[in-house]
């Protein structure tokens, strides 16, 4: 069942891909016929069949759709669902039945000495709940696409690449050994960079798609040298063993660039980088706010509900380390509270819809780490899969608006569509209340036990972590309401779109649905076995939690409990006033705040700083290795340098072959005396 | 006042030694060159010969000999060489023999 | 079979005997019948010469010795002789073509060569040093003859006045070593100056000074190289490949000789020069060729570099070097004769060409000949697994083995500095577009190439017959 | 035994000196006068040495012989003296210093050389007493050094051929009488009949061929 | 063992294609088909002949197999043949590549193909020779007798500057290499042999180790190339003919990493040990240095060339940390490049043969018009890149883990090099096939061949093969490689011991 649930999207993903190559294919000519036309007929078709194709290009969004695109989409999306009920099944089998954890070996993957990698397939209660989140929001997010893409001519492509990705993802939840675990965190990099730059033509994609893949890459680093170290310190990389042996490396130290660090700590430290990099904690979130340029399905997948938070299932999966390493977990919890604060603040006045949402992804995930640090590892997992519902509406959702109002993101030219798109609005309305944590909905759950498990946490930094979360909840119910009030309500700024804008087809709706359904759903059922008193049993061996943490959490003050409810009402009436009530107030305000907006406005400078610190004297400095490292240095002291010292020395021999006789006997002459003098001196050692 | 060994030996290298600047700093023309070869063919006789007395031993003179004997035809050829030479240039300046180099 | 004479044995000189007197009787056959003959005498000469190298082979093994010691017949003296044999024959072969044009139908041509070869063989089997003086002029004053041998021909007869110039120079500086040699030890015999010899004194060690520059002037190592470029380039070119092999198997054998027999006892003094010559030798031998445009001026360098080489073998001193010199120079003398026919063949129109920018696209106009001219090339640069490399792995052997790592790794330093210019010619023949066809090659010439490319190409299939044969030579010496 | 020294003196002092003359003289004739001189004086040397054969060889063979001909080519072949050009000169200095550094050398060698007592036991042909030179070269010469003889024998062959080889020239445009040419002439050969059209004479590849 | 001498057969097999194409006289076209045909099927039976190899293989065993022995030159040396698992490994990428050499040639090079064709067919002689020898003579013979085909390759079929790169090619190689082949002679004259089983077996002196080692070093680090001597693989890279460029990444660089393996780790451990932090250094900066010159690289080739240096540094960086995994993450980041660069030399050469251009401004948005090529670009692209499930991937992993546990800094440093390399490759695949196709030029170009299709599929096979299942190869090296760790460990430490009771 486990593997059928992991290679389901596999298949879905291949047959996909074979169409889309073979439609592809199909439509291009290739090399073979180009000889045949030339033996045939010679330049004339070939120019003829040359202006065909350019006429193709120049209207590529009228071009037919790849042929067999619709049994590619029902192949992958009818395989999804099969995989996602599955899930179900095993969440229930493994979670609430208590079935034993299953551990699948499938065959060896990496075997040198006393490293032994295998490829295996590893399903406890952590794994269950993410393949329900991946599978639910994966199959959800294929149905969608079947009405969002529908004027797109690669669907194929399209569809594999969202089946390959789910594939890579569970690769990575059912992860056995750190090393799986890592293919699965590549493998998702790789889909999330075909998916942002699936629109090829855009230069903006491209960059995009790029950014993502090589600040992963940058968190990468940082988890390849944590495998690395687990490796050297336990000879393993099997989560059994290294759990099993975790415990016998406190006080160990590892001798990094001369700081004898503790080496739980490093390690911890090492991983968490790769965390970030995935899960766009602050410093290495730049790459989400671009990565929208992806078709929005992808948004809604990949990054928001499933890849992103792949770096908080990392630090649960490896809770056991993180409890030892006390100090890690403190920066954990000051990279989730930094993130979830600063990424609220930019979401404060961005103007892409989609960039919004994004924000408003970036600092959830920052609270999902706020969890973390607390050691409270059930409760960010509760939030990552309420999370997960509420912010894959939000986004489909969002694309829905985008849909009805033609590719069209800014939502300062939109405004009324409350009434064009009322499924839609309601939809966006129930997701908003979930994500700013309205009573009884799923987020209100998370939200306030990660707020309370901040609160009670053993950590250095436990109020900085609670005062970050709780602004950051007033800023997130500002910016969401911002968000509903500017798209939905007042007037219309766009009235051209604003009259075309039309409810999505029900390829769409029904999605959206199901996945609002689960946004008000999420919670409550799932409280007790995430943040409650079914922690334990529900989750067993999968989580090490901090012993007291979840006791604690059920006996702070009743103020503090209300605390973020209290934000959550602040924020939204707020936004209330400044966008329905006096809209001219926030432009003011900007314009008195011109710095602090502009801050805001440009992400605190982020991009700016890095291309200045890193890419531009990257690029600086590959040029001057080229050119004066390579071409002058290397090369002008090595060969060329060389070799034009010998031409020299063989200008100046070939003169002293004067041709005059006298010349030569005189050097023979000097020869003959100068070994004579040798001798005669007793240099010859005599 | 005894004259030894060391006196024909010293004659011998003074003439050695004017034979060969003459070949280096001759400039004028090579049958000056030629002559100092016969010169530095006469220190080597000239030490042979010394030897051989000195040492009471016959080869020496036959050596010698031998080497008066190459000698002469070593100056045939030469001058053969010379001729010709000659023929073709029409100039046997020493200078001038500098058809190649490099 | 009693063959004797004053009392001496004659049965060691017995293809000396033939080769004169068959040089002498091909004498009267041409000055009696005239220019006519020039190409019976030439095909006689070369008769002559296999008969000559047959005997050699065909006399009694082990060491012969007569006149007193002062002629060895030992095994490496049958291996050099055979080597400086074909050499000759092979450069009398080379030369049919040269001497077939009516206005240098000279038959004394071949005689001259007949009789520089006896030059050769004796100074091979020499034992003292008026064996050695004897030889060295027979063989030289024919060279200097050879050398002006076109002599309508200004570069021609200049080459042989300053070869001749230069030359009794060098062996004006040999007699005065000798004579002080003669003077110190009271011996001209190798093996007396041997058992005389056993500290290096100052005289004695001029005397050694003296004589290898006489000895290095024959090898052309540096700084006695002087001659060689422009003597290459002024003789016809079947004269040059002539100089180019046989003298200088002749010299570096009585080099050989010469140092191990007769100065064993001061080693150190003569490695000092030898390690100083060879340095020289390889540094300018690489160095200036890379400069040339005319093939044979380049050769002329090559083989001053390939000298060097072989001295490195011989700067060792031991068995193992003297074995590395005799591999290096049969290998040397291949690959040079393969060189010269490929230069030989080189008409364009009636005419010789002699720059390398003539050779320009020789792969395409003729790709065989290109091939093994590149094959040779590679090989003359060392590179595996052409013959070339096995010469210079014998003698760095050698040379590692008596510990002259400096000299080892300036040696092959060197090595790939001459790399270079053969890979220019190189470069012309295959990369550049073809500066015209070439007259067909002349069968003769055809033979030697085939013969010398195969040889090179092949010699690392079949090392052993020349290794064993040159290690049972080197041991002779010991 | 003054009287030997005073010889030596003499005939090494002239001997020297006119080898200093033979190479810094302008006129090569007296270069080569200079240069017998020489020869005269070693010969000298020599007869002070014992070497009586040798001495007068040096003159027989150098003086009688190839000093003449050294003089013959001077005057064969006409030269006209040159002058010592300008710039050749700067060379001179350091020539100088170095044939001095080398002559000193020799001379600190050579001068106080002293026959090592050991090496007179090698000697393999010792001078027989009372017996004059000539008789004691003759002794070795044709017995025990045959060979060096024989060998010396082929180098003058060599000097022989190769004078020969590169001066002797056939003169190419010597008529000379060949019978059989002569004889075998038929009028065939001799001449040919044309028929000429007047007023055009001879057609120029006609008269190429006639004129061959 | 074997009746009949495999290896000599699988070494001398393409010289006998070579003689073949000789014989067939003539510059027709009918001559030129035939050459083609002659080397394709040639190389296909040697590849045949080596999987043969594979199969009687005994991987169990971590000696030599397949021995073949006969006198030689003087005594010690020998001609001696034989295989193990480091060796044996590069064999078949050898065979297995050159096939797909003599097919992407098919077309491309119309000039002087029977030449072409057996200098290709005599390389790989030289090549599968190398990494055959039993002998340090027989080594150098093959090892430095492939400079002379591939000289010929690269200048007269090269590209413009073709005379430049192809002297710098064999000069620079030449140099490093006669220093080793004084070490091999002093090697000779200290063990009287050069034989290369017993010289693993022979204690070679502490200082004698040291020379050898660097002379070694010299010509091995020339031919991987470390930094900084890899100047002339840019040039070479660019200006070979494209199967020449494939054979060059494929096969002449592994020759180095080879070297190092059965030469300076076994022979001289105690030189290695004491050496390790240079090749350490020199492998980090080869890895930083040249990833970052090849992000600002303006030809195709040459930033391909320029990450090859860089992927060499993993493997010069795991062997010499001595760690199974360092050696064996080598022994497999060498095959793994030997497939991945020379298909995306392969890949590069499709687009010259279109464009005759190398200048990456001269494309975009070939994915418009040609999707196959795309997809198996992006492919090649990924496993450069190192992502996990491609060959590529396993190869790093394993030098950078076997690494870590030896130096922390070199790891760490190294692994800089994983996000440098996917800077600037998948810049390459952006510049070049993604975007809008807006360049007249390339309007008409068309999508792969079948012919081309031919050579680059079976290589994507192999690289995703050996990304998720690598068991063939590493199991293949195993043996030997644990045989060669555990060697060197014990002469590192039985020194270390002895210096402790010093103390």
């Amino acid at each position: 069942m486990v593997q059928a649930i992991v290679f389901l999207p596999l298949l879905g993903a291949i047959l996909a891909g074979l169409i889309a190559i073979f439609g592809a294919h199909a439509r291009n000519p290739s090399g073979d016929e180009v000889e045949h036309h030339d033996h045939g007929h010679g330049d004339h078709t070939q120019a003829a069949d040359a202006h065909d194709d350019h006429g193709h290009d120049d209207h590529h969004v009228s071009e037919p759709p790849a042929q067999g695109s619709r049994a590619a989409e029902l192949i992958t999306t009818g395989l999804l669902f099969i995989s996602a009920a599955l899930s179900w099944v095993v969440l229930v089998d493994i979670g609430f039945l208590h079935r034993d954890v299953v551990r699948i070996a499938l065959f060896p993957w990496i075997n040198s000495g006393d490293l032994q990698v295998a490829w295996a397939l590893r399903v406890d209660t952590l794994t269950a709940v993410m393949l329900v989140v991946v599978n639910t929001i994966s199959s959800l997010v294929h149905l969608y696409s079947i009405g969002y893409m529908d004027e797109d001519p690669y669907r194929p492509r399209f569809f594999g690449y969202l089946s390959l990705f789910t594939f890579a993802m569970l690769m990575l939840v059912t992860a056995d050994n750190l090393v799986q675990l890592f293919f699965g965190w590549e493998g998702v990099g790789l889909a999330s960079y075909l998916l942002i730059g699936f629109w090829y033509q855009k230069p903006s994609a491209n960059a995009a798609a790029i950014k993502a893949f090589i600040v992963n890459r940058v968190g990468d680093f940082g988890f390849a040298l944590g495998i690395f170290a687990i490796y050297m310190l336990l000879n393993t990389t099997d989560f059994e063993t290294i759990f099993a042996g975790a415990p016998g490396l406190s006080g160990k130290t590892i001798d990094f660039f001369g700081w004898h660090a503790d080496a739980l700590t490093l390690t911890c430290l090492l991983l968490f980088m790769g965390a970030m990099g995935k899960s766009a904690q602050f410093l290495l979130h730049t790459w989400l706010p671009d990565a929208m340029e992806g078709p929005t399905p992808v948004s809604a997948l990949i990054h928001a509900a499933t890849m992103v938070t792949a770096g908080v299932f990392m630090v649960a999966r490896l809770s056991p380390l993180f409890e030892l390493a006390p100090n890690a977990q403190a920066v954990v919890m000051f990279f989730g509270a930094t993130t979830a604060f600063f990424a609220a603040t930019v979401g404060l006045v961005q103007n892409d819809i989609k960039r919004i949402v994004a924000y408003s992804t970036c600092s959830q995930l920052g609270y999902m780490f706020v969890a973390m640090g607390a050691g409270a590892y059930s409760v960010g997992m509760f939030h990552l899969f309420t999370h997960a519902f509420f912010k894959a509406l939000l986004f489909l959702g969002s694309g829905s608006v985008i849909y009805a109002m033609h590719h069209e993101q800014d939502i300062r030219n939109m405004g009324g569509l409350k009434d064009k798109i009322p499924y839609t609005y309601s939809v966006m309305v129930i997701g908003t209340l979930a994500l700013t944590g309205f009573p009884l909905t799923a987020g209100y759950f998370s939200k306030d036990a990660i707020i309370e498990s901040a609160y009670v946490a053993h950590n250095p930094f436990a109020y900085y972590g609670f005062a970050m979360t709780v602004i950051a909840a007033g800023l997130t119910s500002f910016y969401s309401w911002r968000l509903i009030f500017k798209t939905f309500h007042g007037e219309p700024h766009d009235q051209h779109h604003y009259e075309a804008a039309h409810e999505a087809p029900m390829w769409m709706l029904v999605p959206i649905g199901i996945l609002a359904a689960g946004s008000i759903l999420a919670g409550f059922p799932f409280r007790e076995v995430f943040a409650g008193h079914g922690v334990e049993e529900f989750f067993r061996e999968s989580l090490k939690m901090h012993p007291h943490i979840i006791d604690e959490m059920h006996h702070i003050p009743q103020a503090i409990a209300f605390l973020p409810t209290v934000m959550m009402v602040v924020g939204f009436l707020v936004s209330w006033l400044f966008y329905i009530r006096r809209p001219y107030l926030p432009v003011e305000l900007a314009n008195q705040h011109q710095m602090l907006y502009q801050f805001l406005l440009n992400k605190w400078y982020f991009d700016e700083l890095y291309e200045f610190i890193f890419v531009r004297p990257a690029k600086w400095l590959g040029r001057f290795l080229w050119k004066k490292g390579d071409g002058f240095v290397i090369d002008g002291f090595g060969p060329d340098g060389v070799s034009a010292r010998v031409l020299d020395v063989t200008r100046n021999v070939v003169k002293i072959q004067t041709g005059y006789l006298y010349h030569y006997a005189f050097a023979m002459l000097i020869g003959v005396a100068g070994l004579i003098t040798w001798f005669m001196f007793g240099l010859g050692g005599q | 006042m005894t004259i030894g060994l060391g006196h024909y030996l010293a004659v011998g290298a003074i003439l050695f030694t004017l034979g060969i600047l003459g070949i280096f700093l001759n400039r004028k023309n090579i049958i000056v060159i030629l002559m100092s070869i016969e010169l530095i063919l006469l220190a080597v006789n000239i030490n042979l010969v010394a030897f051989s007395t000195f040492l009471g031993d016959i080869v020496g003179q036959v050596f010698a000999l031998l080497v008066l004997t190459v000698a002469a035809a070593e100056a045939a050829i030469g001058l053969a060489v010379l001729v010709v030479y000659f023929r073709n240039r029409g100039s046997i300046a020493v200078e001038d023999v500098n058809l190649m180099k490099g | 079979m009693s063959f004797s004479s004053a009392g001496y044995q004659l049965l060691p000189v017995l293809p000396e005997l033939v080769l004169a007197v068959g040089a002498m009787g091909l004498l009267m056959l041409g000055a009696y019948r005239g220019e006519g003959t020039t190409r019976p005498v030439t095909t006689l000469a070369v008769v002559l010469l296999v008969v000559t190298g047959a005997l050699e082979l065909m006399l009694p093994a082990g060491k012969l010795t007569t006149f007193g010691g002062s002629f060895i017949v030992d095994d490496f003296a049958r291996f050099l002789k055979i080597l400086a044999i074909i050499g000759s024959a092979v450069t009398l072969i080379l030369s049919t073509e040269f001497l077939s044009d009516p206005s240098r139908r000279i038959f004394e041509y071949s005689i001259l060569v007949l009789l520089s070869t006896l030059g050769m063989m004796v100074l091979i089997s020499a034992a003292d040093l008026i064996m050695l003086y004897l030889g060295l002029e027979l063989m030289s004053l024919a060279l200097y003859v050879v050398a002006a041998s076109n002599r309508d021909n200004a570069k021609s007869t200049e080459a042989g006045l300053k070869y001749f110039v230069l030359g009794a120079l060098s062996s004006g500086m040999l007699l005065y070593g000798a004579s002080l040699i003669y003077g110190f030890t009271g011996t001209v015999d190798f093996a007396g100056i041997a058992a005389a010899v056993k500290t290096g004194s100052v005289g004695i060690v001029f005397g050694l000074v003296f004589l290898l520059a006489g000895l290095c002037f024959k090898v052309s190592a540096v700084p006695f190289h002087m001659w060689t470029p422009d003597v290459y380039e002024g003789a016809p070119t079947p004269v040059t490949a002539f100089f180019a092999s046989a003298p200088k198997v002749a010299a570096l054998a009585v080099f050989t000789r010469v140092t191990l027999t007769a100065f064993p006892g001061i080693i150190p003094q003569w490695q000092q020069i030898l390690v100083f010559v060879a340095i020289a030798s390889m540094a300018l031998g690489s160095f200036a060729a890379i400069g040339q445009k005319n093939i044979k001026r380049l050769m002329a360098y090559s083989s001053i570099g390939h000298m060097g080489f072989a001295l490195v073998g011989l700067a060792s001193g031991t068995v193992e070097g003297a074995q590395g010199v005799l591999v290096y120079i049969a290998i040397y003398v291949a690959m040079t004769l393969g060189t010269f026919a490929v230069i030989l063949s080189m008409k364009r129109d009636g005419q010789p060409m002699e720059q390398i920018s003539d050779f320009a696209g020789l792969s395409r106009t003729n790709p065989l000949l290109a091939f093994f001219f590149a094959m040779l090339l590679f090989s003359l640069a060392g590179i595996p697994p052409l013959a070339g490399f096995f010469a210079k792995w014998y003698v760095f052997v050698a040379a590692i083995k008596a510990g002259l790592f400096t000299l080892a790794v300036i040696g092959v330093l060197t090595s790939v500095v001459g790399a270079f210019y053969y890979l220019t010619i190189i470069k012309v023949m295959y990369f550049d577009e073809p500066a015209g066809e070439i007259e067909p090659m002349r069968i003769e010439l055809r033979t030697v190439l085939a013969v010398a490319g195969i040889f090179n190409i092949f010699f690392f299939v079949y090392p052993g017959p020349l290794v064993s044969v040159a290690t049972a030579a080197a041991k002779s010496l010991f | 035994m003054i009287l030997l020294a005073l010889f030596f003196y003499l005939f090494a002092g002239v001997c020297v000196a006119s080898a200093v003359m033979v190479i810094v003289s302008r006129n090569p004739v007296h270069s080569v006068l200079y240069l017998i001189l020489a020869f005269v004086n070693a010969s000298g040397l020599f007869v002070l040495m014992g070497a009586e054969f040798l001495g007068m060889m040096l003159i027989v063979v150098y003086v009688g012989a190839v000093a003449v001909l050294f003089l013959f080519v001077i005057m064969m072949l006409d030269v006209d003296f040159v002058e010592l050009r300008e710039g050749f000169l700067e060379y001179l200095p350091i020539g100088l210093v170095i044939g001095a550094i080398f002559l000193v050398e020799l001379l600190l060698v050579a001068g106080g050389w002293v026959i090592n007592p050991g090496t007179v036991k090698q000697i393999t042909a010792a001078i027989p007493a009372n017996v004059s030179n000539t008789e004691a070269l003759g002794l070795v010469l044709y017995t025990k050094y045959i060979h060096y003889f024989q060998i010396a024998g082929m180098v003058l062959l060599v000097a022989m051929i190769g004078a020969i080889v590169l001066t002797l020239r056939h003169k190419v445009k010597v008529k000379r009488q060949d019978i059989n040419v002569q004889n075998a002439r038929t009028p065939e050969l001799a001449m040919a009949v044309r028929q000429v059209a007047s007023g055009q004479g001879l057609q120029d590849a006609d008269a190429a061929e006639w004129v061959k | 063992m074997t009746t009949w001498p495999i290896l000599s057969v699988v070494t001398f097999l393409p010289v006998i294609g070579a003689l073949a194409i000789y014989l067939t006289r003539g510059d027709d076209e009918a001559a030129r088909r035939n050459a083609r045909w002659i080397a394709m099927w040639t190389t296909l039976v040697t590849f045949a002949v080596s999987l043969i190899l594979v199969w009687r293989f005994d991987a169990a065993n971590p000696d030599f197999q397949f021995i073949e022995k006969a006198n030689w030159l003087a005594s010690g040396i020998t001609y001696h043949m034989g295989v193990d698992g480091i060796s044996l490994p590069f064999v078949i990428l050898t065979t297995a590549l050159m096939p797909f050499c003599i097919i992407a040639s098919w077309k491309s090079v119309t000039n002087r193909v029977r030449e072409y064709m057996m200098a290709f067919l005599l390389l790989e002689t030289l090549m599968v020779g190398t990494f055959c020898a039993l002998d340090l003579v027989l080594f150098y013979l093959f090892f430095e007798g492939g400079l002379i085909p591939m000289f010929l390759i690269i200048g007269v079929w090269g590209g413009p500057r073709r005379v430049y790169a192809s002297f710098k090619f064999f000069l620079y190689t030449l140099l490093g290499s006669v220093l080793m082949l004084l070490a091999i002679m002093a090697l000779y004259w200290n063990a009287g042999t050069t034989d290369i089983p017993t010289l693993m077996h022979t204690a070679v002196p502490r200082s004698l180790q040291t020379w050898a080692w660097l002379a070694f070093f010299a010509s091995f680090a020339v031919k991987m190339p470390m930094w900084p001597v890899h100047t002339w693989l840019p040039d070479a890279h660019v200006e070979a003919p494209t199967a020449g460029s494939v054979i060059l990444a494929a096969i002449l660089l592994k020759m180095g990493g080879y070297g190092f393996l059965r030469f300076s780790l076994p022979m001289f451990p105690l030189a290695s040990h004491d050496f390790a932090w240079i090749i350490f250094s020199l492998s980090v900066i080869a890895i930083v240095y040249t990833s970052l010159v090849a992000l600002m690289q303006e030809d195709i080739k040459k930033l391909i060339a320029y990450s090859s240096v860089a992927h060499m540094g993993f493997v010069t960086m795991g062997i010499f940390a001595g760690t199974t995994q360092g050696v064996a993450g080598g022994v497999f980041q060498m095959v793994s490049h030997g497939i991945v660069s020379g298909a995306l030399f392969l890949c590069v050469g499709i687009v010259y043969d279109r464009m005759h251009t190398r200048e990456i401004v001269a494309y975009g948005g070939l994915v418009n018009r040609m999707p196959l090529y795309a997809l198996v670009f992006m492919v090649f692209t990924m496993a450069n890149v190192g992502l996990p499930g491609t060959s590529g991937f396993v190869g790093e992993f394993m030098t950078l883990l076997g690494t870590f546990k030896v130096s922390i800094p070199t790891a760490t440093f190294a692994t800089l090099g994983v996000i440098l390399s996917a800077a600037y490759a998948l810049w390459l695949y952006r510049k070049v096939v993604f975007g809008a196709l807006t360049k007249p030029s390339l309007a008409s170009i068309k999508d792969l061949t079948f012919r081309e299709s031919l050579t680059l599929f079976p290589l994507v096979a192999l690289t995703i093969l050996f990304g998720v299942y690598p068991k063939p190869v590493l199991d293949m090296s195993a043996a030997s490689v644990q045989q060669l760790v555990n060697n060197y460990n014990a002469a590192v430490t039985a020194v270390k011991a002895a210096a402790l009771v010093v103390q």
